[in-house]
């Protein structure tokens, strides 16, 4: 299958990662895309909650959400609640995954979406947290999906908006966190993890065609390289045709032009 | 952040009597008993059920020193910063919606120090506004631990007194002023919520004053058919403003889906203008009409139509 | 009061997953999830939405050393009771209703000694469960300082680290199994409940083990047809049993009222024969049918169709 | 109007306590139709609040609720949320009116519905607080109607199930407690409230016929006497038409045997 776009090959191999029967806490964009991806695939029993107070949304494909809390967001749902409601269930431990993106992500996995430059006069303000700093807090286990560049991976963010291993080893769970093991990042390059002792990012799998060099090249830090390296296997022509359906629409139908062209342009952002 | 003493908090509460009176007003008599320096909470998130119709009346009173709560904050933001009505953000995010970017009025005013964002994550939000609704002055959680967050916002610990673990402790927020946009009221502020909820119950209890609008006013017997559909009573609302498409251009739950051509218009004009840009929306959109209505009226029937269609279709019509 | 980590709490729930699968079985196949020593919450307040067919499963499989805990607690305490199967009630309130005066049962065996009863005010029940349900092990309230409630269970107080107010620390309750009945649920555990909820969203989030009967099973598209009814979520529920009139002879909102006469022969029959009175009850409506379904036939279905109309009457129809 | 009996007499004497617009969190029995009277007279804009989750019950004549949680309960509601949740509107302050009987109630106003003796061997184990003390505890006001009895009022309950003013003097507001100033006592003898500076109960009126000496013979301590007293005016026939209606159901249907006999037989108990 020709063409596959970073996002494409971002959201297939994430979506891989997603067990099923589990329930994933998913961020819009390409986290709720791959999770999306799974439940038509590999795990079809997989819950989808979004923050917005949605359990179980199946999502109308070509009409996929770009807030957790819009109407496209619940469609299918199982169950409506409000959002506090909803990080609560996160806080109890009910939530296998939590799922996000990152605008920024240092080498410990703590994640920056305030500020670039300090907080008292940023060079440039970002949005903020929404529910990633909850998310990475309060689910059982926490993935990451963004793309590989250097300005995306460095050694220590700006601000710890959303808290990985802080500064690794023992220093979470020091800080009183319970939840949010980080499991997986997954890159338009690579698969990557956390090492157990250190907690610092490890290189573990590579997406097709890229070499090692390739990756160090597009991370800001010195990455460890885990002992075996497996390659991942590219999207199948039927996990990019389910991809695809969920975005635009299924493909007898006029292509939903403006939906589709909006996911698309999903970057990292509230969870 | 300023505390609130449990203390202060009730004896506010207690002393301020809600009489089962019609308090049906007009979104510009409601947003008249919002004074100058007061934090007021907007309900719905991003662009869902945002109560825009009492948003725009208070735009139109050009309060000065607000502070702004909320989930996640959408454009009215940038509105409230244009006109100099705002000192202070507090929410947990700030745009207009993933696919427009970040936001170049709200960046202007905080990276230049004009306007200041505590930022809070989105569940410390939300057992802010829970802690003031609850009348207690914090409530613990294990939510924020570790981040910068903490450190930025002076974030408190708490030590649990039965097995000594430490928690964060989230502050209550009692919000002056709470503005809500609802599905159903009745005259006397019975307020009925299809769909998810939001932070809007949590936010109202924890509020001084709650201004609730309503896409329609109804019977108290049409409240009282299903009552377990209320999401607020009589006695914690002050004010019912009648507002059909109240959330327009934002959507409502169940009703009409959101315009986002008039996110685009709105986003393209404050990255070439800036400030100015969002300035001018108000002058066009809010003062440029004697009311909410007229606004609705110039985004005209079709389009209305349509965005009933696009909510028609989400849930099976 | 024995302290419940958050770390073991968690821990615990992290463990036990639970696949979306068929969860339909028996009440009797669901009753033998319990084990002796286990900590039972029974969902429901006093005679509303009790649990009657689980509860009677489990008074049928006599387990030994329960502790069972409810918001205000009904007759089934006495039953527990007279079968040897309850060494601890942990409640706001025991009796059978207030025309019937004191339980003579629960007399018996706590002014003896051979049960304990700790009592908590309303709040602080809902508090300890919220607690639990929250993943948080306490809770800061107004309630229950300076009563003596306070003192025999060994409440403890917190400091709020902003305003330096003193407020009771409510402990999280997090029981081994908590049972719930409802009106509709599908085969997965999406769980639906008209009119009031009781405690019954926080018990079972609290819980390890939840097992719900439901009036109606029935199929996730008839849930998803209306979620904001859903109470909980599939992933949290063990067990859904199918009982009709599964709160019999208590009451279940909207379809039939409690039946007095029932509690007034139950009531005279303790009165005086105490706890061998109790234990003839369990003997002939438990045991002597082979299951919940008996139970109910032996009513008959005149005093079902009275009962039925009572519901009717106050819902209008 | 001959033959009132001393329910009917403290109801409606404890009616009229009750101001209009005022929201009343009301026990069942005596509490509940001393609210629902006032409704049908002076404060018809009275909202009575039950802790099943009740908000603006109506209450259908003839099929008053025994319990706060059953369906009868809810007839008419505006309202209906959970037992927890109504807790927490009270302790956010928002009820103007508690409302409750009382087994036992001491000079401080402290109640006792926990045990006779002693709690780890009682001579008799009482029903417990239910929501009595959560109420006396956490609404604005408080008001207590019970029929007055040596064996009720005495000088110290042997348990404080809900603490009144405790000990006196500003021993409550030093025990943390934030709400729920007692207003008054309401007898089938007299009116009380409590002196402010001791916080001792203090009468304040009598029942039409009734004499300081008789109400002391009732009184289990020694009773404070106000500056004057005043006599309380008998309940009209409107009054106990109101009451009876509420209790028994319209005149003119068929009486409700069942339920009217079991209004009449409510004790103070779960408010």
């Amino acid at each position: 299958m020709s063409d596959v776009t970073a996002e494409e090959l971002m959201a297939v191999t994430a979506s891989r990662l997603l067990a099923d029967h589990k329930v994933v806490f998913a961020g819009v964009g390409m986290p709720l895309l791959a999770s999306a991806v799974a439940r038509h695939r590999q795990a079809p029993h997989l819950t989808i909650v979004l923050e917005g107070g949605i359990i179980g949304t199946t999502l109308l494909p070509g009409k996929l959400p770009i807030s957790t809390n819009e109407m496209r967001a619940a469609y299918g749902a199982q169950m409506l609640t409000d959002i506090t409601d909803i990080f609560l269930y996160a806080q109890r431990g009910f939530f296998d995954y939590g799922f996000l993106g990152a605008a920024q992500v240092d080498m410990y996995g703590n994640i920056n979406t305030s500020v670039i430059g300090s907080m008292e006069r940023p060079r440039v303000r970002l949005p903020g947290s929404g529910g990633a700093n909850d998310i990475i807090s309060l689910c059982n286990e926490v993935l990451i999906v963004t793309q590989h560049e250097p300005r995306r991976f460095v050694e220590r963010v700006d601000f710890i908006t959303s808290p990985g291993y802080l500064s690794g080893g023992d220093s979470r769970a020091r800080a009183g966190l319970v939840g949010g093991r980080l499991g997986a990042v997954v890159t338009d390059l690579a698969l990557l993890d956390f090492e157990p002792g250190s907690r610092r990012m490890r290189l573990r799998g590579l997406q097709a065609g890229v070499t090692v060099g390739q990756v160090r090249e597009q991370t800001g830090f010195d990455l460890l390289v885990g002992d075996d390296i497996e390659e991942l296997v590219p999207p199948s022509a039927q996990e990019l045709a389910i991809y695809r359906e969920l975005r635009d629409g299924p493909a007898t139908a006029e292509p939903a032009a403006d939906a589709g062209d909006l996911a698309d342009r999903v970057p990292a952002g509230p969870a | 952040m300023e505390p609130v003493t449990v203390m202060a908090a009730r004896a506010e509460r207690e002393a301020a009597g809600r009489p089962v009176a019609d308090k049906r007003m007009t979104a510009e008599d409601a947003a008249a008993l919002i004074r100058d320096g007061d934090h007021v909470a907007i309900g719905g998130t991003l662009y869902s059920r945002t109560p825009m119709a009492l948003v725009f009346a208070l735009l139109r009173q050009r309060r000065r020193h607000l502070t702004v709560s909320r989930p996640l904050a959408c454009y009215e933001i940038e509105l409230f910063l244009a006109t100099g009505a705002l000192d202070r953000i507090v929410t947990s995010w700030v745009g207009i919606g993933l696919p427009w970017g970040l936001a170049p009025v709200f960046r202007h005013y905080v990276e230049r120090g004009e306007a200041r964002y505590d930022e809070w994550s989105h569940l410390a939000m939300g057992l802010r506004y829970k802690a003031g609704a609850m009348g207690v002055p914090f409530l613990p959680s294990l939510t924020m631990l570790g981040s910068d967050l903490a450190g930025a916002l002076g974030l408190q610990t708490v030590d649990c007194p039965y097995t000594g673990e430490q928690l964060a402790a989230v502050p209550a927020l009692n919000p002056d002023v709470a503005l809500i946009h609802a599905h159903r009221a009745d005259m006397f502020g019975n307020v009925q919520v299809d769909g998810y909820r939001h932070m809007d119950a949590d936010m109202a209890k924890a509020a001084r004053t709650v201004i609730v609008s309503a896409e329609r006013i109804v019977s108290p017997e049409e409240i009282a058919a299903s009552p377990a559909q209320t999401m607020l009573p009589h006695f914690a609302v002050d004010a019912v403003v009648a507002a059909p498409y109240g959330s327009y251009p934002h959507e409502c739950y169940g009703l009409y889906g959101p315009d986002f051509g008039h996110f685009t218009a709105y986003a393209a004009a404050t990255k070439e203008q800036g400030p100015a840009g969002a300035l001018r929306y108000v002058e066009e959109n809010v003062d440029g009409h004697t009311g909410f209505a007229g606004f609705i009226a110039a985004a005209g029937p079709e389009r209305l139509a349509a965005l009933a269609a696009d909510a028609g279709e989400l849930m099976g019509r």
